[in-house]
Order: C-alpha cells, then structure tokens, then sequence
C-alpha cells in the first residue's frame, strides 16, 4: 500500500493530547485495554498522554507500578495471553534495554513458537529524550533494534494525528507494537479527527511531493525533513518528503516509487545509522529491481557517538534542517560550492518552545 | 483421600515415568531432534501441585516440563507427535520439547529462557483477578530461576496486588552441574520470599501426598483473595539436566545422592497403595495409550514448507 | 568524636547544602541546561557515611548525586563547570548532572538509570578484595532501586563472594512521585536483604552522627572480610523530584510531611555545636568557594565541536 | 586496512581448542584477564572452550556464577573500569537480552560519559546455536543490535585462527567488546599459530579472489560461502569471498574495492537482515562514491521468522550453499533459467558431524 489520503475533519490537538484521546477511546471501547507503568498516575501523568484515565477508568485499568520493567514488560505479555490489552508505558527509551528479554524472547515469539495457540496483543510505549541535557541514557531511540526482530511490530508517528491513528491501530493489532514517541513532538499540534480511526501498519505516507530527492524522515526527523523541503525550495530544489511511519512492517514500495522518480534518496533517521532504519531502507532501495538505472543514495542520523550533555556539541549530534538541506544541495548539485539556508529559517517552531529539565 | 484419589495420582505419576522413559528409548533413533530436559524422579511435585488445582486454573512450567504438561492434562498425543517435530504436535512441531502448551488442558506455553515464565503468570493472574471466579495459576520453576532478578520483582508485584498465583518452586539443588552453594549466598530461599509478604510452605523429601496437601491449602487462601503462596519443593533429577542418560560418570554428583530419592520414589510408592490387579490395570492401559501416541506421531506428517512463514504474526 | 570531627561534618554539610541552593537560584538562568535532581535535605546521608570512609575507599551513585560527589571530596569546580556545560566540567561537560564524577577522589561516575551502579560497585569491590588491602566500596541507591531484579541479583553475588561493599539506601519514600505503599508489598527493606544473608542496619530520622558511626561499624566489618553490609537511611526529599523548586502544590504530598524533617535539619544541628566564631568561619569560607566555583565555571570554555567524536572509544 | 596475511606457522587446531588457548595465554599474560558465567567452571567447560583454566589460575579468575546475567554483565563492567579484563561467558546468545541494559547504558558509555576518565574493557562472549531443534529461543544471532551501538565493539570470528587472534585483540581492547562464536564453527580446524597474535578490529579478509561476484560471509556463513565458491566454479562463476571478521568497526573499504571490480555483491548473514548486519553493508556500498557505475546488490539471511525447532522448516529458514549459489547464479545469468548445484556437493562437513542436544 502507499499514500493514504490525510483525515477529513478534526480539531486542532497536540500530540500529547491525541494519544490520550486515543488510549481513552480504546478504552471505553474494550474494557481489555487497560494501560501501566512507572508514574502514569502521577499529576504529571506522564505528559498528560494518560491525564484523567485513571478518574475514569479506576485504578484497576491506569496504575503506576515498582521500577521492574522487566517483570513488567513480562506481565504485560501475560496478559495480552490471556485476553487483555496492555499499554505498557516508559518515559524514555533508554529503559526498554530492561525489557529486550521479554519482548524478544517471548512477545515476539509467543505466536510462532506456540504453534498460533497464543498472541500476545500488547503495545509498549517508548518516549524519545531530547535536548536540555538529556544527555547519555535519556537521549536514545532504539527502535531498529526491535525492528529487527520477526514478530514484533514498530511505529513510529510523527504528528498528532498519525499519533492518535496509529495508537488506536496499535492498541487493535493482535501483535506487541513497539510504540516510539518523540518528546520534542508532544507539542506540535495538527488537526486529528475526533473519532477513533487507524493508521495501519505498512504503509508510508508522501507528505510533500517533489523530482529532484526524496527525502525519507524517521519520528521527529519529518517535521525537519519538511522544514528542509521548504529550505531547499528557496535553492529552487524540490524534494520529495515521505513518512514510513510504521516501520516494521516497513512499506518500501512507496520509497522506491518516489526514488524511481527523483533518481536520489536521502534517508535521514533520529537515531544512529549502523544497522539501524536507514540503513535498512537504503538496502532496501539498493536491493530493488525497480532501479535498474542506479539512484543516489544517503543517510543522515545521530553522530556515531554517546550523546553528549552539553548544548553546544549536544547540538551537533542531531541532523538538522541546516545540516540536511546542505546535504541533499551537494547531492543535487555535486559540482557546485557548498551551500547553507538561512539559519534564522532553519530554525523549528519547537526549538524555540522546549525549556527542560524534562 | 478415597482409593480413586490414591488411583488418579497414581496414573499421573505412572504415566509421566513411563512416557519419559519412552522418550529416553527412542532418543538414540534421532526420531526426536529437540533437546530433552527429563523430569524423571521428580514427577511427584506436577503430580502432586496439578492434583490440587482445578481443570480450569492454569499452569505454566519451564524447558524441563514434560511432567508439568501431562500431570496438567496436556494431550499425549500432542506431545509425541510435538518431540517428534510433527504438524500434529502441540506447537506444530515448531515448539519442541522445551515449549509444550496445551491450552485446551489450561497448559501454557512452556519457556527455555530461565525465569521468562514467571512474570507471564503474574499477568494470566491479573487477568484471572479480574475476572473474580476464584481461579488461580500455578508457576513451575527451578532453584536457578529464582536467582534471576525478574524472580524477584515478580514476588513483589504479585505480592503486592495479591495476585492468584501459587509459586512452585522445583529445587532439585542443581542449576545443570552447578550446586547450591555456587550460586546461592543464604541456603534458605523462603527467608528469601517472605521478605515479600509472601507465605512459603516447603516439602523436602517429596512426598506427593504431602505436595497435594499443602497445594490444596495454599490454594484455598489463594481463591480466598489472600494473595500468592510460595511452595518450594526439594526434589532430584536422575537423568542428565538435558539428553536421555544418566550422567553420575560425569564427575559433579555421585549415585549415593539418588539413593535416598530411589527407595523414597513416589512412584512405587502410591503405586503399592493400589488395590490388587487396580494397578496392572493401569500400568497396561498406560503403556497402551504409549504405543498409540508413538504410532499417532510417527504417522504424523512433518510440517509442510508453507509453516516457516505461519504464525508469525497473528491476523 | 572531636571538635575537629564536628567542624569536618558541618563544613561538608553545609558546603552540600549552600552548594545546592545556589544551583537552584541559578537554574532560572539557565546557564545549567541539565535536568537536577537535588539532595536538599537528604546531605546527612552522604556525609555520615563518606566520614566514615577513607580517602582511598570508593563511592559510587546515582543521578542524585551532587550530596555523594562533595561529600566523598569532589572537585568543587569540576562540579560547578559539569553543570553549566564547559570544558573543565570533571566530565568535560559530556556527563552533566546526572553523571558526575571524580577519579582522584575516589567518586565513580553516577548513573541516570535507577540501579545501574549497584552491579558496578561489585566489580570494584572485587578488585579490592583480590588487592588484599582492606579497601571497600560505597554503594549508594534510592528506595525505587531496591525493585529492580538487578538490585537482588547483586545483594545475592555480593554476600555469596563477601564482597566489601557497602550498601546505601537512601529511602526518601518516593520514587519521583509514587509513594512507597504502591512499590513495596512488604513496607521493611530489611526483611527481603536478610534473606541473603546481609546484615542490616537503619536510621530512621537521618542522625548524621549515627549513620557515620553505623557506618564506621559496618566498614570495620567489611575490611575484615565479613562481607557487605545494608544500610537503611530514611530521609526526606525537601524539593521537587527533578528541577530547582519545591513542589508542595503539586498534590502528593503535604509540606507537614516535610516540618519534623526541618526541624531535625542537620545542618543547623551539628552547626550549633560549633564553637562561636567557627561556624561563620566556615559559612563564610564556603559561600567564598561557591563564588569562586562558578565564576570558575563561567569562565571556562564550552567544549570545541572536535569534542563531539573524542572519547568514543578509549584507545 | 584492508587484509592481513594468514597467520605463518601454527599446528591444526578445533575453534574451541583456539578460543580456549586464547584465553589461556592471555590469562598467563596479565592477571587482570579473569573469566566467568555461568557454567564456565563445569566438566562441560563451555563446550571445551574453558577446560583446565580453573585447575590453572584458581577459582579467584575461572569461576561459575548465579544465574544472574544483568548484574554479571554490570559486575563485568565495574571489574573492568577498576583496571580488570573481564571475560563474560554465555552459552546462548539469546541471553545477551537479559545484558542489554548494562552493556548500552552502561559499557558502550562509559568512556565518553565520564569525559575519557574510565574505560570499560570487557569481553561479552556468546555462543550462536543452530541445528538439532535449537529452536525459537537458542538459536537467535543478535550481534547487530550491539552494532547499532557507539562505543561498543562487535566480532564474529568464522574460523580457529580468527577465533583465537580475535580473542586476543578482543581481550587487550580497551573497549567492550560482544564477541560472537557459532556453535556448528566449534569442530572447525585450521592452522593456528601456537603464540600469541592480534586479530585487529577494522580489517575484512579477502579470503578468495574471484571477478564475478563479491560474496561477504558473515560468523558461520564464511564457510557456507566458501563452499558457494567451489559451487559456483563448476557452473563458471568466478566468486570473491570476503569475511568482515569484525562487525564493528567495519572495514568496508575492502568489500567497496572488491564489488568494485566484481559489479556484484551477496551479503550472506548469520542472522535477520532487516537492520542488521547485512542491511548496514548494503548501505556503505550503495554510498559510496567508488561505484559511480552502480552495482547489483543484494543479501540474504534468516528467513524472517522465529526459528522453528522441526527440522524440515528449520532448514529452510537458514541460507545453505545450496541457495547461496542459486542466488549468486540469478544474479550473475539474469536470462537465464533457475540453477542449482548438485546436492551432495552442497553437503557441508559438519551437517554430517553435528549431533544434538546442545
Ligand atoms: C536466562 C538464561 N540463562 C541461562 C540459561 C541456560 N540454562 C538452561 S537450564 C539452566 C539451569 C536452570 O536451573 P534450574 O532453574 O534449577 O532448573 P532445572 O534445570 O534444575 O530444572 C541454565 C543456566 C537459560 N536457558 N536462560
Ligand atoms: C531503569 C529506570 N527506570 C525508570 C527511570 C525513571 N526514573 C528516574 S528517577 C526515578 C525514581 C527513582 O527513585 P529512587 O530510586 O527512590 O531515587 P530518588 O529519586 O528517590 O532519589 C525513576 C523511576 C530510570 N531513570 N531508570
Ligand atoms: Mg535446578
Ligand atoms: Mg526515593
């Protein structure tokens, strides 16, 4: 599948807002659903994405549990055997590492290994750290690492509305979905359809068309991505932006459709590149018939490196709409001097709101 | 306990030692590629914990779960037909020895990674919690899973929301060759679990009369809303800690270890409780059903190459 | 304990404490772009126990640990550079506040992932117990710690091999904003750590004098190669979980819970023991230091973009 | 660096007997060298690979553990920064997931955390299983979630003479490093040098030249793949093998210069290909700038499924040399009609040794 055409109606939300909506829609809907983990019923309510579900939904379906993400994640996965619905929730990515035993060697192999006796339809949510010195082990995303793995699902939305239709698809999935969520994105509104609707898994979406790159943005890389997009105009370069957004099962068809036609691919993740989601979509693209005459392609992601806490490296670290439009300049124009956009438009609304700590 | 009871448990214990001696004959055909983790010897705590529960609480059990499938009620045939690698096995024959399940039988599957079973009860039991009719799932493990840190969390959070499940803890003193006191600090593991809140019955010498008992009680507090019980169950595993064999040449343990368990053996045992001709009966009928699954898995056809990619994610 | 003893204690109390409140009045600044989580109230824990400690005995601990790193001698400097994010930070400004560090004090790195210090300080302590020279390892941790498996897999290894560590739990009843009774099913740490075979001893109102003397004790043990030692201090977390302010307002918790603490604030306490004159002294010398440090810190560079890719791989 | 003369002299030596001299002569070298896990101390010995390192150096450096893999892997960790070289040993690499936490939020940042201060330099040992109903959790090859990771180091030695000058490098590397050995690799022989040597980090092997196609093995598919040589000669086709010994780093110059010449390349993985090893390769070439004339890439590996435990499935889930020269030949003759090799002459050496349970 490709392109699906963007919701009708809806309100303006933030992405914070719609995954409450989401997980509170499913809710009511199927009383197996039911959501935990450390803190999701503290004030905070971990962003506000599980704030007033507990009022509603009492404490025997939103509960906040011991620091034991690996019994936890195991739990969860018990109880998806049994019938339940669990949203396992992690304020940040680096602690799914306490929960790979689970995951791996039993949520995604559940149904296999138990001749299809068993499923185990559980949705582990991961927040993505970034900035204000999140520093080391507040700052990964380690989504390839279960993209890896047969059995599992992973999603990665990028914008409210994709938030709220892909938690609704995750939460219906009869497989563990690994959940990525971008803390810078949690404010970034957009308009999101006020009843429950799916975005399912496999398919990408193109959210700007474009002939001279495709420019494949993961997670929070897309609204950069599209940032770059209108950077580049201004270079009278039109690039093509495209969304996975899930990205086991990855839709490669409509990246290799949009390659085909640009003839260059820049793929450009919010993680490290070795092994990771860019890497296998330019394989992907390499490996594919459709491209007999040869593309160029390219991948941007985290430096291969720890990330640091200070602001002034930490900065270096992430690609950027500056650091991505000079990139995919050199590629149009391999001949021609370097070139850099305007900073000042370079900059993303969000940079400007985001004060830490958290 | 009337004579059927004497019966029953005799037929499950029976059954068990036989049909892992079988599996432990047929192993040098290579009929059987999967690694077998025997439980023979230590039949007696699935016989006497599975006595105790209803057909319609669960149980879920480790690699070394053969004993735990059949005294749940798990299919024969099934489980023949699964260590043969049949499409007629319980998993298809994708499962193997080491992750018997039968659903049907409130049998769930069975894991190779050590403790990985553990906190997948807490969740059936949440689920069971809810559903308030009084059921409860028993978790089967070995002495080494409990050094596992998840061990731990789980008696917390089992604890914690008083959750149905009755802990068996198997302690057969062995983590494959390695004793106790390599691994444990403190030789007692129930001073271990009450620090959770949790009460802890043991049995030392496998009794599985005395195994039922305390089973039987554990899980009426259990059903009652008292939250888990922890029972540990000092047992001996004659074979090698996985293949067919006995392994007392290998040089870690010696014979005189077994002894105590051999002349204590709770086959003999309550099969000497049985009325004359009562156990021959049984013992016949047994070997019957034996030589029916061995037929029914040898004439099972191997899965079909469309299998590798079934199952993979549920629809 | 002597004058001078008093005077070590209160200089190291109040350096903390004045230390901290001046990170809070320069957050708003945000010159410290590095979430803070600080030890306000808690410092009688780290200054008891690191009094006790030798120079050459090792201290390691956790994203709370700016109390720990000036209690075990760090560099004040270090500190304050670490947090604004320069070049002369003791982490060169890579760690920030959740990650300090101090080698030539015998402070290990901090860790921003709840109880991944706690295996750590068992690889240090095996070290020292081969080196044979009575040293050992602090090992500090909060109660939230205590539930992670990790936390029980060590305690087992640490007293299994009488490794010479001691333990430091820090229960300040919250792990960010859950309280105790929806974490713990049993409410006494103690209870599950004797199961191991670890000796425990607490303190219930944060008696900075008495934890440096259980403390004192329980190294005396540990050098003599009895193997580790539990510490239990209850304490009190005066400010919000992570970040500069209090937050009494937040709803969960009340500022009564927090007045007996006040009023046993050791700072004041051991403060007025002072002979007059001393006490400002010191005041005095501190707030001088403070001073320094951040101007020290202000002036230091950021670290240049070729800092980005250094320290990747140790070469 | 591109590759390294084959060791001189050196008597005919099994994989597990070059692992277990390895570790030997590093352990009589320096003190520091410990080893532990569980089970290395048993008459088993690790499959040999531990025999009589205990009777030599003492239970204070060889000794079995509780079954306790995350706090093993951190008391590894912290023996390591105090100066240590910890050797941690696992009979499965499905366990690694219980390691994940202390080897990436710990080792792989320990040095750039704390400003270049500590080190943490360990060995993490893990044995792939395959054959005789391993099954969906003994079976697994999880190097590539360790080689997404800044700061951690990643080998799979694929013969006796890498297995013990890896291990050497690995053990005086003074970074963490995931060392990968294959079950089924344990009865290979080969010359090995009785001193001790290095087998560095970065430098692939060329281990047969060939023009038609650039085949790249990875662990135990180095020997599969050198048997697709000898395959492929007989039907004309000239294969250049290329083993990358180290995963990370990479040295992927040497497979660029030889797809350069060859216009062709298979990687062959030990493992799932989505975002793993092979999807990382086919990445680095499509990226580089030496292949202005594009090339045809493609890979193969895992099936992308659990592991079934039966044989007859499990033997399709794993590339043979039987579908490697199929492969290769699709590739090489794009005309013409499917081919495959005979048989027998497929057949590798130890499929026939091989003999379960473990
Ligand atoms: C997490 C994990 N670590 C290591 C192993 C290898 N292993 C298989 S069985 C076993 C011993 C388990 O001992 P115990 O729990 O007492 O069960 P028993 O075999 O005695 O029944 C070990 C270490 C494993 N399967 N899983
Ligand atoms: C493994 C892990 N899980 C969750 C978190 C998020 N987190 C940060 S601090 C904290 C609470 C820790 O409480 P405690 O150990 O009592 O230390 P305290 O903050 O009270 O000093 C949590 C859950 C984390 N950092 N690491
Ligand atoms: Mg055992
Ligand atoms: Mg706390």
């Amino acid at each position: 599948m490709s392109t699906q055409s963007e919701p009708a109606n809806g309100r303006l939300l933030s992405y914070a807002d719609a995954l409450r909506e989401a997980v509170d829609q499913e809710m009511a809907r199927d009383e197996n659903v039911f959501t935990f983990g450390i803190d999701v019923d503290d004030h905070v309510a971990i962003q506000g994405t599980t704030r007033g579900l507990r009022e509603r939904y009492g404490a025997g379906r939103v509960f906040s549990t011991p620091l034991s993400e690996d019994a936890m994640t195991g739990f969860a996965v018990g109880a998806a055997m049994a019938g339940m619905r669990p949203i396992h929730v992690h304020i940040r990515q680096d602690f799914l590492l306490l929960c790979m035993n689970q995951m791996i060697n039993m949520a995604a192999k559940t149904h296999y290994m138990y001749g299809g006796l068993l499923k185990a339809p559980l949705v582990e949510r991961a927040i993505i750290g970034k900035s204000w010195g999140q520093g080391p082990q507040h700052s990964q995303a380690l989504y390839s690492l279960f993209a890896h793995i047969p059995g599992l699902k992973v999603v990665a939305p990028s914008n409210a509305s994709d938030a709220k239709g892909c938690m609704i698809a995750a939460i219906r999935d009869d497989n563990p979905v690994v959940f990525t969520e971008h803390r810078l994105l949690y404010y970034a509104e957009a308009f999101v359809p006020e009843e429950p609707f799916e975005v399912l898994p496999g398919r990408s979406r193109v959210c700007t068309e474009g002939t001279d790159v495709t420019l494949v943005g993961i997670s929070n890389m897309v609204p950069e991505c599209l940032r770059t997009a209108e950077l580049l105009a201004d270079a009278g370069i039109s690039a093509e932006v495209i969304d996975p957004i899930w990205l086991r099962p990855l839709d490669t068809d409509t990246i290799i459709a949009s390659v085909a036609k640009t003839g260059r691919l820049l793929v450009v993740d919010n993680a490290w590149t070795a092994c990771g989601m860019s890497a296998e979509i330019l394989a992907c693209v390499a490996e594919s018939d459709a491209l007999a005459g040869g593309a160029q392609l390219a991948r941007m992601g985290f430096a291969p490196t720890t990330c640091p806490t200070t602001p002034t490296i930490e900065e270096d670290f992430y690609p950027n709409p500056a650091t991505i439009a000079s990139k995919v300049y050199s590629m149009v124009k391999p001949g021609a001097d370097a070139w850099a956009p305007d900073p000042e438009k370079a900059k993303l609304a969000y940079q400007k709101q985001f004060k830490g700590p958290f | 306990m009337t004579d059927q009871d004497f019966a029953r448990l005799y037929r499950s214990l029976k059954l068990i030692r036989r049909v892992e001696e079988r599996v432990a004959e047929i192993y040098p055909s290579d009929k059987i590629k999967s690694p077998v983790h025997l439980s023979i010897g230590q039949e007696a705590v699935s016989v006497g914990v599975c006595d105790a529960l209803n057909p319609d609480d669960y149980a879920i059990g480790t690699y070394r779960g053969h004993a735990l499938y059949l005294a749940k009620g798990g299919s024969l045939n099934g489980f023949m037909a699964e260590l043969f690698g049949k499409i007629d096995g319980c998993a298809r024959g994708k499962g193997g020895s080491m992750h018997m399940i039968d659903t049907a039988a409130r049998m769930l599957g069975c894991s190779a990674v050590v403790a990985t079973n553990i906190p997948i009860a807490l969740g059936y039991a949440w689920k069971l919690k809810r559903e308030g009719k009084q059921r409860a799932i028993a978790c089967f493990f070995g002495d080494g899973a409990t050094e596992e840190g998840v061990f731990y969390e789980s008696l917390n959070f089992a604890s914690l929301h008083k959750l149905p499940v009755l802990f068996v803890c198997e302690n057969n003193a062995l983590a494959i060759h390695t004793p106790l006191e390599t691994r444990w600090a403190h030789h007692d593991i129930a001073d271990r679990v009450r620090g959770f809140g949790i009460p802890v019955h043991g049995n030392r010498d496998m009794d599985v009369l005395a195994i039922r008992e305390i089973a039987t009680e554990a899980l009426a507090g259990i059903r009652a809303g008292n939250g888990p019980v922890f029972m540990e169950c000092h047992t001996y595993r004659w074979r090698q800690h996985v293949g067919p064999n006995e392994d007392f040449d290998a040089g870690y343990r010696s014979r005189d270890e077994m002894r105590k368990w051999v002349e204590s053996d709770q086959v003999e045992r309550i099969g000497a409780m049985l009325g004359a001709g009562e156990k021959e009966a049984i013992d016949a009928d047994i070997e019957n059903r034996i030589v029916q699954s061995v037929a029914f898995a040898d004439e099972s056809p191997f899965p079909g190459p469309q299998e590798l990619m079934t199952h993979v994610y549920a629809e």
